[in-house]
């Protein structure tokens, strides 16, 4: 163990730290001064932020390679950091105005989230399962924030059955793993499979397991019954942050397992994903058509983009397995900008109680409150996947990398499924823009911030998409 | 003067008609009615005077030129030009066209001052000028054409004058719309006929590359024989629909809606002509298809029979004259149809006199009856209703009210039957001549014609002018004024002695023509034909004056003597065979039911009930998807363990 | 014994923590099944550890019962959150959340 | 290169640069956002014709071509593509004509937000300017789902009572047909490494195994655009419910957009595919033609006769293209430029009425000429063009697009022609109709008594739409002589094909 163990992982570290600083601070916080909790996170996730961009961190792979640190982990850990600290803006606004403002919100948020950067550095099943609990349990608490709201205890209740249950597969995959390999270290199941001395089966078995777990965590159909009912009773901005960050966690374990255990289960094991991709484009779009709640209609559409993004993991399964991991980054970084725009929106327009959240709420709010409605507008084109919009790119990429590696059908069933998606999409801008009605919503300074922040980024990045999509493409994997 | 020097004004034959719409259009308010009239007779007489020239160059140069103006279209091979047309045939109807056309042009101050008065918009006598000025130049662009695609122009340019002048009391005739109507059904129906003029013209380019006369019809013989067929048959629709022959004749009876002077000039004396002038320039073609042929024979020769048997029982004095003109076509397109085209392009400048005469004759007699019917009216205090100045039945006795009208109408009625040494013994006589020689039978039909023809003429010339009046109006009608009774007598004088023109022997016009084209039959002079047709025309009015001379009507209530005779076949020729009806079931209300279909349960309930139903599917998928979301913990944990389930089953198939 | 007993006897306990989840209506109950279920892993995990002569799979043991144990912590806390205010704990009537 | 120096780029910019600058004002001063969003237009429009002054009208090529990288990143190239052809051209001066005279017709019938109305719509004329203009298909892609943005919200905000399906319908009916183009565009830059029109035109072997498929994907974009039958419903909604300034620039130009794309993507880059749909596409365009004239007659809604009149129309484009002959293809182009002038002048029309009297129920009027005789003498001359009439542009347009597709050797026989003549009549009997409807017959409403005539402002708008239906009309060949060197280059690059297929 050396230095270079702990600077491989340091974004983590620097994260997690902050997170008991901020646990210890809380305590010494007078009640109503519960803001500098806050402040403190976001200087840690700020530092994490700077640690993953800076490059610190030494690659290859730490603690006996129980860890490793390459490009795709850093780029994680800088879009956790980011997304982290968005979501505390959004959070910090939000319990202010629902006087609600606690410590411990702050160090769940941070244990999550370093849980999810874990969770890209990961190179040991060991290490999976932990970062798979480390980012979920501080969620199922945060799920439940509102204590003595009953829609937030269903949340929190749901998350945490469903959760608990998918982490069985994913243990029992595990051990499945374990026994065809006689390994859970990825490097050691790569070398069993190569010198044929693994259990194909088992492996096939634990491999299809561990795809349902983390399917689980990335809301993909049929494994997505949770989100609905826990995005829509979670704390709005705990929804945001989850909806642009888990999602992006599940994706970087799965990226990670099926580049290793593609190899020799890819005949298997990619039908079974292009099944999760079709099954999540369609069911995702049709249900989110019917909603009439903004926040469920948002979850529909995270599912939704899941199954986009699980085209992209088909294509892992081929010659063109860096395009797609670098559209699928570039992907999750655009959602994730847009996503947590939309929901800044939401949280501007939600009411004490949790009233403000249907549809009819936003009725002339684009009017009222032009900044917002452009950004909202920005945001719905986004998820359309209109030009002009990073939204646009990712899809184009995407469906590049589909076609690429022969996924004609899937590519099909995508732009079908982003036809359906333009409808309840301009649903909301037809509420926000076309009809009138009294909707209000809060001037704060950060949820303008971050609403009109991320459209411009959507847009401005989509003028010049080229950087960070060279950014995406570079952030390789290290393939054991 | 030499031919070099007058035949490039002929672009001025359309330039003068135009340049009378422009000074019209713009300072027109200013000139007030008389500065209006005068500045369009002045157009039409420029033209006239142009015309005129250009005849002085032919008779040095009788093989004429062509003068090209300017580019048109150019697209690949397809090269047209504005280009015109000098030559014996185009002169000759330019001649026909501005002559008659100043004639009306003058007369029309004088009908339309007081039609706009009676018609309560005296505002709308500049439009008319404008109209009427834009008919005249598009006739002009249609006869100088040098090909086809310019003639075209003309030719749907006098069809757009026609609609607007069909239409020019567009508030008035039946429930408010009958003059719209028929004006839009003048266009329609011509639409049809251009239909044939575009695919012949099509079918024209694709077989000889071209457009214009002076390359196709030297060449005309060289097409394969269908492609000729083809031609000619198009270009017979298209005769069918201008020169109102059969079956596309419709329309001119209800173009009688339009003023009287538009009757005479576009419905009677021009515009109608076109298509006997068409198939005398396309000559060339014809000739190389005789089927073609003898198609446009029978069908000019059944025209004239046909229409002349709705012509004896009409009783509107205009509706009459307007059969006899589908009738008198007849006998015209029969006429080029056999290639008699001297025959034809006489009877068409002698028809355009004595028509043009009877129609303004006619105008007059309306106009002395709504003066009539004023005088009575102011007399008696009102009591408008109900009075149509056109119905004959209401007229009689009009000879000493009106008697210089009545001269002239009865100069063009005698020229209209036939009857020697009037215009029309002569041009007819040429037709049932070549007639004689090419088809005894259509010899026969004619024949039959011309003696329907004679007798409608006595018909109509006994209930207006003899007898005693029958309504009020009638009693108290009076003279028209001198501007329009000069060109009436100049009319009749032209009506009366325009055979000259090609007299039997001295062929005036055939040998003007022949420079031009070469008819296919030359029919000289027969003494035992002329002799037929004389003692047929002479029967013909004995037996209308039998009829309706001998024991004038009294009463406008009584029953036609010719009802009486023939029952139920009167009922049939009065509603013109059913012909309106039948086309009605026929083609307008199934069109318009099947649009109607097409709009609502085809358009908006199959076609965007897919698009909708799609939507709604998706709705429906997505609601039952969303039911699926019941809320029970349990049932998420048992949707996550069904699709566990999947993939193993999947795999486990694999 | 054969490593095939033990993991039959592991599929077999992983099925009856599935099917307590699905049938139970009673979170702890629930809570047990899911024990069951990691249990079943677990005991996978010996097996497998024991035939392939690897530490590591005994390891995993240890930290899987960790874990377990702050997520039963997590979920009682939560349980007794919602019986405060609902005075039950049927998982059946937390059904306010669906569409 | 200097790129300052392209008017290319002006002319692609200066409306965004016009909207931005309207964007500063402040919303309360309607006439300064008025007049800056004009002079924007008017800018465009000048810019519009240094780019004919500078075109060399000889050559079929593009010319003034730019081209700049804009990605190559991860095996993905794409250019900052612009050029120009004498096809292209039209399409931009079309635009740049047509915007400021709708934008004129919005002086009185936009009232409220103005700002966002002008906006949106400098924006839309820079999108659509774009779709012509682009040379790179991810680029002409873009500019192509762009314009859907501000004309959805034209519609959305300044339509009439059912906007809101209309807009929404708009939106999706379109996208429906463009997201399977994306997915033909990805393709075809895949397999050649480019997205560069001029370099896939080079290469066009190379995904010429696919190229039934592509032809389709990227025929089912154009066709729903035109639109063509049976993809045709959403048309009438749209333009039924935009405001008239949007229903001209949807008519006189949107639609446009679909013709343009079959001309320059499908044609050139699919010609084996071309030849073997064109009987097909020709015979949907005959019963466009046709339907479109038969369901224009039983409206009773002025506007959406109007509408359905479109589908008509462009169905002898249509046609026109798909005869692929010199003459019924220039012809389709010009009768494109045609259709804009005529029916954005017909929109221009009704909207006029509509603003008199808040109702297009053809039912409501009758009679009117009496009481306006100038726009009764105005829209008369618009209906005779739309009519094609000789001696206007319409004529000019039908006749050679008929004249080329009846002996057209792709099409084989002359039926195709022959039945869309057919339309001619038909559009005579739906246009008088109309006319009738409105203008004819007695005065049977007495509010329309005192309905005003034309105003100075009115007229300025129709004006300068007639001299150009009679400069097209009488003297056609300045036209033709942009359009002829392009398509010859564009039938060359397709018939050669025809020749290996047979």
């Amino acid at each position: 163990m050396s230095i270079n163990d702990f600077l491989a992982i340091l974004p983590v570290l620097v994260v997690l730290v902050t997170g008991v600083l901020v646990m210890v601070a809380d305590v010494f916080l007078p009640e109503g001064r519960k803001g500098i909790a806050a402040l403190l996170s976001g200087l840690g996730l700020a530092a994490g932020l700077g640690a993953a961009l800076a490059a610190v961190p030494s690659t290859g792979t730490a603690f006996a390679g129980m860890v490793v640190a390459d490009g795709f982990s850093l780029f994680l850990d800088a879009l956790f950091a980011a997304v982290g600290l968005v979501g505390i803006g959004l959070a910090y606004d939000y319990f202010k105005r629902m006087r609600l403002q606690r410590g411990e919100y702050y160090t769940l948020l941070l244990f999550s989230i370093g849980g999810m950067m874990l969770m890209g550095h990961a190179n040991d099943l060991v290490m999976f399962f932990l970062a798979l609990e480390l980012l979920s349990i501080p969620l199922y608490i945060l799920s439940g924030f509102f204590r003595a709201r009953l829609a937030s205890q269903e949340a929190a209740l749901k998350y945490f059955l469903l959760g608990a249950f998918s982490s069985g597969f994913v243990l029992y995959g595990i051990a499945m793993v374990f026994g065809g390999t006689a390994s859970i270290n990825l490097e050691g199941i790569v070398a069993a499979v190569r010198d044929g001395s693994a259990n194909l089966t088992f492996l096939l078995v634990g491999a299809a397991l561990l795809v349902v777990g983390f399917a689980f965590k990335v809301s993909a159909v049929p494994f997505h019954a949770w989100t609905p009912d826990v995005y829509e009773g979670a704390p709005s901005p705990l929804t945001g942050f989850m909806s642009s960050a888990t999602k992006a966690a599940g994706f970087a374990a799965l990226i990670r397992l099926l580049l290793v255990v593609f190899p020799a289960l890819g005949e298997n094991l990619a039908p079974v994903v292009s099944g999760l991709a079709a099954l999540t484009m369609i069911a995702g779009n049709l249900i989110a058509l019917v909603q009439t709640n903004i926040k469920r209609l948002l979850a529909y559409s995270s599912i939704a983009h899941a199954g986009y993004l699980l085209i992209g993991l088909v294509a892992v399964n081929s010659s063109a397995a860096g395009d797609a991991v670098a559209a699928m980054l570039f992907y999750l970084v655009g959602y994730a900008i847009a996503n947590l725009g939309a929901w800044s929106v939401v949280v501007a327009a939600e009411q004490a109680e949790g009233r403000g959240l249907e549809l009819e709420d936003y009725s002339g709010l684009g009017r009222k409150y032009p900044w917002l409605g452009v950004a909202m507008l920005v945001f719905m084109l986004s998820f359309i996947g209109v030009p002009l919009t990073l939204g646009f790119w990712g899809k184009l990429y995407l469906f590049r990398v589909a076609l690429e590696s022969g996924l004609f059908g899937l590519a099909v069933i995508g732009i079908a499924a982003s036809l359906v998606s333009a409808y309840y999409y301009l649903r909301v801008v037809v509420y926000m823009f076309f009809r009138d009605g009294e909707g209000v919503a809060r001037r704060d300074v950060w949820l303008n911030l971050i609403a009109i922040g991320s459209a411009a980024a959507v847009v401005l990045m989509a003028l010049v998409p080229g950087d960070l999509l060279q950014v995406a493409a570079q952030a390789v994997l290290r393939v054991p | 003067m030499t031919a070099e020097t007058l035949f490039p004004l002929v672009p001025w034959v359309v330039l003068i008609p135009l340049a009378g719409i422009l000074i019209n259009l713009l300072a027109g308010r200013a000139l007030g009615e008389r500065g209006v009239g005068l500045v369009a007779s002045l157009a039409a007489l420029g033209s006239f005077a142009v015309s005129v020239l250009l005849a002085v160059g032919l008779a040095q140069q009788p093989e004429g030129q062509s003068l090209l103006l300017a580019r048109w279209m150019s697209i690949g091979s397809l090269n047209v030009d504005w280009a015109f047309r000098v030559d014996t045939l185009s002169v000759t109807m330019m001649l026909v066209v501005s002559g008659v056309g100043t004639l009306i042009h003058i007369y029309s101050i004088g009908y339309m001052h007081d039609d706009t008065r009676h018609n309560g918009d005296p505002a709308r006598f500049r439009r008319f000028f404008l109209y009427l000025n834009l008919f005249i130049a598009a006739m002009m662009v249609l006869v100088s054409a040098d090909n086809y695609l310019m003639m075209f122009v003309g030719w749907e340019g006098v069809g757009l004058c026609s609609y607007l002048l069909i239409g020019f009391w567009f508030e008035k005739g039946e429930a408010g719309l009958g003059n719209a109507r028929a004006a839009k059904k003048a266009f329609v129906v011509n639409r049809i006929g251009d239909l044939g003029f575009l695919i012949a013209m099509f079918t024209m380019f694709w077989a000889f590359g071209s457009l214009s006369f002076g390359e196709v019809l030297p060449r005309a013989a060289e097409a394969a024989p269908a492609v000729l067929l083809a031609i000619t048959l198009f270009f017979l629709l298209a005769v069918t629909g201008k020169s109102a022959q059969l079956p596309l004749f419709t329309w001119l009876p209800d173009a009688m809606a339009g003023p009287t002077p538009v009757s005479a000039l576009i419905h009677a004396a021009t515009m109608v002509t076109a298509g006997v002038y068409l198939v005398a320039r396309s000559l060339p073609i014809f000739a190389a298809a005789p089927a073609a042929q003898s198609a446009v024979l029978w069908v000019g020769a059944l025209t004239a029979l046909f229409a002349a048997t709705i012509a004896v029982a009409q009783t509107d004095i205009k509706r009459v004259l307007a059969f006899s003109t589908i009738s008198q076509l007849g006998f015209m397109v029969a006429a080029v149809g056999m290639g008699a085209v001297v025959a034809g392009m006489f009877h068409l400048i002698t028809h355009a006199f004595f028509k043009a005469l009877l129609f303004l004759g006619a105008g007059s007699v309306i106009l002395g009856m709504e003066r009539g019917h004023e005088r009575h009216a102011q007399a008696h205090d009102g009591h408008h209703g109900g009075f149509d100045p056109q119905d004959m039945r209401f007229m009689g006795g009009l000879r000493s009210r009106m008697p210089v009208t009545f001269w002239v109408y009865l100069i063009g009625g005698l020229a209209l039957a036939g009857v020697a040494p009037l215009s029309g013994f002569f041009s007819k006589d040429e037709i049932l001549a070549a007639a004689e020689q090419v088809s005894p039978a259509v010899f026969v039909v004619l024949l039959i014609a011309a003696l329907l023809t004679a007798f409608y003429v006595a018909r109509q010339l006994a209930l207006v002018f003899f007898g005693q009046g029958r309504s009020e109006a009638a009693r108290a009608a009076t003279e028209s004024s001198p501007v329009i009774t000069v060109p009436l007598g100049i009319l009749a004088a032209l009506a009366a002695v325009g055979g000259a023109l090609n007299l039997p022997g001295s062929h005036l016009l055939g040998d003007w023509l022949h420079h031009t084209v070469e008819p296919l039959v030359e029919a000289g002079f027969n003494p035992l034909t002329a002799g037929i047709a004389l003692v047929i025309a002479l029967a013909g009015l004995g037996l209308g004056w039998l009829l309706y001379g001998r024991s004038p009507l009294t009463r406008a209530e009584e029953p036609d003597p010719l009802a009486v005779r023939l029952k139920g076949l009167f009922t049939w020729l009065r509603r013109k065979w059913y012909v309106d009806e039948i086309y009605n079931a026929l083609f307008v209300t199934p069109y318009t039911r099947l649009s109607q279909m097409l709009a609502g349960p085809v358009d908006q309930g199959l076609i965007d009930g897919v698009v909708n139903g799609a939507g709604g599917m998706a709705r429906l998928l997505g609601n039952l998807g969303r039911s699926l979301q019941n809320g029970y913990v349990r049932s998420y944990a048992l949707i996550m363990l069904v699709g566990v389930a999947l993939i193993f089953t999947f795999l486990l198939a694999r | 014994m054969p490593l095939s007993y033990y993991l039959i006897l592991s599929a077999i306990m992983f099925l009856i923590g599935i099917l307590g989840v699905l049938l139970r209506r009673n979170p702890l109950i629930m809570f047990m099944s899911l024990e069951l279920m990691f249990n079943a892993a677990n005991l996978a995990f010996v097996a497998f550890a024991a035939y392939h002569q690897a530490l590591s799979g005994q390891l995993f043991v240890f930290f899987v019962m960790t874990v377990a144990a702050a997520e039963v912590a997590v979920g009682l806390a939560l349980m007794v959150a919602i019986f405060r205010t609902r005075h039950t704990i049927d998982v059946d009537e937390l059904s306010m959340l669906q569409g | 290169m200097n790129l300052s120096n392209n008017p290319l780029l002006w002319v692609t910019f200066l409306p965004l640069a016009g909207a931005l600058l309207v964007a500063l004002l402040p919303d309360a001063r309607r006439s300064w956002i008025r007049w800056t969003a004009m002079a924007a237009a008017l800018a465009t429009f000048a810019a519009s014709l240094w780019l004919l002054a500078g075109f060399d009208p000889s050559s079929g090529q593009m010319q003034m071509v730019i081209q700049v990288p804009w990605l190559r990143v991860a095996g993905i190239s794409i250019d900052f593509a612009l050029g120009v052809d004498g096809i292209t051209l039209l399409m931009v001066l079309l635009t740049a004509f047509l915007v400021p005279l709708a934008m004129l017709s919005a002086w009185s019938g936009v009232r409220e937000r103005v700002k966002g109305f002008m906006i949106l719509f400098l924006l839309l004329e820079t999108g659509l300017i774009g779709v012509f203009l682009a040379l790179d298909l991810v680029l002409f892609y873009i500019f192509w789902e762009f314009t859907l943005v501000p004309m959805y919200f034209l519609i959305g905000l300044w339509g009439y009572s059912r906007r809101i399906y209309a807009a929404l319908k708009f939106f999706i009916f379109t996208m429906f047909g463009s997201l399977l183009m994306l997915l033909a565009i990805i393709f075809m830059g895949l397999q050649a490494g480019t997205f560069n029109y001029t370099d896939l035109l080079a290469q066009r072997e190379l995904f010429a195994g696919a190229q039934l498929w592509l032809f389709f994907a990227f025929a089912l974009a154009f066709a729903i655009k035109v639109p063509m039958f049976p993809l045709h419903t959403w048309l009438p909604d749209a333009h039924v419910e935009a405001p008239t300034a949007g229903s001209v620039i949807l008519a006189g130009i949107m639609l446009k957009m679909g013709a343009y794309g079959f001309l320059r993507y499908n044609l050139p880059l699919f010609p084996e595919a071309t030849l073997r749909a064109a009987p097909w596409l020709a015979g949907l365009a005959v019963v466009g033609i046709l339907y479109g004239a038969a369901t224009a007659f039983a409206q009773k809604d002025a506007k959406r006769l109007v509408a359905y009149s479109s589908v008509s129309h462009l169905g002898f484009v249509m046609l026109g293209i798909f005869a692929l002959t010199q003459q019924s293809v220039a012809g389709g182009v010009l009768q494109m430029v045609n259709h804009g002038l005529s029916t954005g002048a017909l929109f221009l029309v009704v909207g006029m009425l509509y603003e008199r009297r808040h109702t297009r129920d053809m039912a409501a009027y009758g009679g009117i000429w009496k009481v306006v005789p100038v726009l009764g003498a105005l829209m008369l001359a618009v209906v005779l063009s739309s009519a094609a009439l000789p001696g206007t542009n319409g004529f000019v347009g039908e006749f050679t697009i008929l004249l080329g597709s009846f002996g057209a050797p792709a099409l084989g026989t002359p039926w195709f022609a022959g039945l869309a003549t057919v339309g001619v009549i038909l559009a005579a009997v739906y246009l008088l109709h109309l006319y009738e409807r409105l203008f004819l017959g007695p005065l049977t409403h007495e509010e329309n008594r005192q309905m005003p005539d034309l105003n100075l402002r009115e007229v300025l708008i129709l004006v300068p739409i007639l001299v150009m239906v009679f400069w097209i009309g009488l003297y056609p060949q300045p036209f033709l002589d942009l359009i002829n060197p392009s398509v010859e280059t564009l039938l060359q690059s397709v018939l050669p094909a025809a020749v290996a297929m047979h």
